[in-house]
């Protein structure tokens, strides 16, 4: 693969242009490979699980960073781990299941075990039957583990690595997105159930979508009409050190009907004939003292964690190529929840996932995209609301943390590619 | 002999007959008719068999209103966004699995086919309903219907009624 | 109580029946026999939702007596060339929107899946049936039948009946 | 005129039926409940058309008593490998071709969708069922149920019943 300098426009400082990005990231297998290879196996941290996934000794989850088939795994000593599933024998899946509970991993191909760490414990035959066959002499159980990765977990969330050198996962995380974390970790959490949603579109798209508080109220409706996030709501679009992460944050006690009509003046999206028939959709608890009502905690590459008015739910990405992604919503509420609280949460569910009266125009956005630059070698999209730069902003009407979200990938992929 | 009975006959009609209607109103995009189909103070999920075989009670969707049926039309026509397509419910026969008063509980295999704009089908979503059926009435009507689903793994979206 | 009546079933039960039989012989590769299902002076027709929904009248097979029906059959055998395949109808229940006198009017969801050479099965094309079924006779028949589907991207070629 | 007689109308639901309740116990993995369904000394047998158009007889599957259906079952829960799946059974409507005593034999299309791990539905099988189903016990029970599928490239492999 040849690599050139480029000095397009997009490679240059954004002073005065805003960011540009080169429609062909999305669209070419040569930038998906290299993203396997310098983020999901890279320096970053991906997502794989809740512990509440995982609560019991032997209790696994098969997973995926990027596109690589990992379990996620509890041991019986309480530690959790993170393997890539693929025998060391010859490369079978050693989990076939989505989950469940096991003493060990062991591989149905030709029955090599490992324990729940991946270190490999038994190999049927390994001297032979009757002085013949078995492995050869100078062969070491220790050197044929599952490959492990770095395993570490924040406010009850997942991570795990393939690099040995990058930072710890706080760090990577940074002290903001770990406030965010532990304030809505803040006890002990319930699995309510999992959604899937399969998009046909390139997983950065998504990235980007979810890093954007200017899209949320003309695309969705229901979030304006209902003043459920509005972009004249209070709040602020902030990152990390690393520009990596993205947390939007609103308060929809801050809403201004009046003022807000004028704002959105003939807006799509702000219907004042719209009604419901049965309200009880959007009744729901104040639950955080600091009044937020709308969290979208965006954190590189592969997670989102989410506060909506009482859902809650963290969505995992899982790669499929360059056009196609699967969003896993894992859904929770807290073990303290009463019946009450219970039933809001699985009613606001409603609101949110593939079948979300709020949620579900976010598929089509990156699919209309992706139809669109079929093909397409050169051109670039344009991102300049708010200035043109990866700042933070104690407003809402930004892109800022989209252009973050790019210097950083500029860093690790770069946009510099052949047209294959 | 193991013949069914004329009343056996009739249960077992008119809960396919409202199935049939209930996939009708959706394929035929009535579906400003459709929660009429449903009692005032009923019962409609979508829920995965992935949530569903966990006892795990989340649903994609989840309506306990007529109300609520409503609103979810009325979503769809005017607030959401979602690519123009068409269903096809494919039903297998429906088959009643006991009956209370006058409430048919009942089951029923069904395959809904998506079409979208570039003009080919393909299956979006499998699975059964488990419904119950008041007969009691001028037409039968939904007390509680859920499907629930094998492809856990929805297309880009879910707006229409399953 | 809303449970149907005799009659009632055996309008369904009719309406059904001829459709399921209809698939049969097409499936069966009995096409020299479906003609027959046919009234004389019947109307066939094969159209695309994308111009049935325009009110455009355009249709991918429109038949207007039997004897056009035996002719499309003649050719499929003598003249077409076409690669080997089967079809399989999969028919959801039929359901009895009204009659007129004997006259029944029905709509039936169908899909028709195909098998290749290949030995792979995939949807071929889905829709709806909307039929006027004469019941008047020994056996019931076509008076009319409208395939309207989904499917406007057709795969190939369509040479046999939908 | 050529409605259907009480008579007909309850062989053609007895024969519907036990094929619904055929297709739940599969798709529900009651797997265990289901050799029931056929009797003692039966037949049951999944046949490519392939192999079954040339009258050559080797069939996928190929059991001649009930014992050998249990034997399947406990095969599959015990000894046999394979990729975590689910099966959906559309079936279209059941059609009565004849009657001998208190023999039925039936037809009926049907479509077999898996889902796997991944969450996506695919076919995976269709055919048509030609079934023997007695009528004289309680509940009617398949004398001989004969599957023969266009899908003669099967993916990957066959474990559960069709």
């Amino acid at each position: 693969m040849s690599i050139r300098q480029q000095t397009d426009a997009f490679d240059q400082a954004p002073s005065t242009a805003g960011c540009r990005v080169p429609y062909r990231v999305f669209t070419d297998r040569q930038y998906y490979d290299r993203e396997q290879e310098n983020i999901f196996k890279g320096n970053c941290w991906s997502f794989v699980g809740l512990e509440a996934e995982v609560p019991q000794a032997g209790d696994f989850k098969s997973t995926f960073v990027g596109e690589t088939p990992v379990i996620l795994t509890r041991d019986s000593d309480g530690s959790l781990h993170v393997v890539v599933n693929r025998c060391a024998h010859r490369g079978a899946l050693v989990c076939r299941e989505m989950r469940g509970n096991r003493a060990s991993l062991e591989c149905v191909y030709h029955q090599w075990a490992y324990d729940l760490k991946g270190d490999l414990i038994g190999v049927p035959f390994r001297r032979g039957l009757k002085g013949q066959g078995g492995m050869p002499g100078d062969f070491d159980m220790s050197q044929h583990n599952l490959r492990q990765l770095r395993t570490e977990t924040v406010g009850g969330l997942v991570f795990a690595s393939f690099s040995e050198t990058v930072e710890s996962c706080r760090d990577f995380l940074g002290p903001i997105v770990v406030e965010q974390i532990e304030r809505i970790m803040c006890k002990p959490i319930t699995v309510l159930g999992d959604q899937r949603q399969r998009i046909r579109g390139n997983w950065k798209l998504y990235a980007e979508n979810t890093r954007d508080p200017y899209h949320a109220s003309l695309l969705h409706l229901f979030h304006n009409t209902f003043g459920l996030y509005r972009s004249t709501q209070t709040g602020e679009a902030l990152m990390d050190a690393n520009k990596r992460h993205s947390l939007l944050y609103s308060i929809a006690a801050s809403n201004d009907d009046a003022a807000d009509k004028q704002a959105y003046g003939d807006s799509r999206t702000f219907d004042t004939e719209f009604k419901l028939q049965d309200m009880s959709l959007l009744k729901g608890r104040q639950e955080f003292a600091d009044n937020v009502t709308l969290v979208i905690l965006a954190v590189y590459p592969n997670l989102v964690l989410q506060q909506i008015q009482n859902t809650l739910a963290v969505r995992q990405t899982v790669t499929y190529g360059p056009d196609e992604f699967e969003l896993v919503w894992t859904h929770f509420g807290y073990q303290d929840d009463d019946a009450e609280m219970q039933a809001i949460r699985l009613k606001q569910a409603n609101l949110i996932g593939p079948a979300g009266l709020i949620s579900m125009e976010d598929g089509e956005a990156v699919e209309i995209v992706q139809d669109a630059i079929v093909g397409e070698a050169s051109a670039t999209s344009y991102i300049a609301m708010g200035g043109g730069r990866a700042e933070d902003a104690d407003h809402l009407v930004t892109e800022g943390a989209i252009i973050g979200f790019w210097d950083n990938y500029r860093e690790m992929v770069g946009f510099d590619l052949e047209p294959a | 002999m193991g013949l069914p009975t004329l009343e056996q006959m009739q249960l077992q009609h008119a809960a396919a007959q409202v199935n049939a209607l209930h996939a009708e109103l959706i394929d035929d995009d009535r579906l400003e008719e459709w929660p009429d189909l449903f009692e005032e103070n009923c019962r409609y999920s979508v829920i995965s068999a992935e949530n569903h075989n966990r006892s795990l009670n989340l649903a994609a969707v989840f309506c306990d209103s007529r109300g609520m049926l409503v609103d979810r039309i009325v979503s769809l026509r005017r607030a959401n966004i979602f690519p123009a397509h068409s269903y096809r419910h494919i039903l297998g026969p429906t088959r009643v699995k006991s009956t209370s008063g006058q409430i048919v509980t009942a089951q029923t295999n069904y395959v809904v086919l998506m079409t979208r704009n570039d003009g080919q089908t393909s299956i979006y979503n499998s699975g059964k309903y488990v419904d119950e059926i008041d007969v009691s009435g001028a037409a039968p009507r939904f007390l509680s219907k859920t499907a629930i689903f094998d492809t856990h793994l929805i297309d880009t979206m879910m707006v229409r009624p399953i």
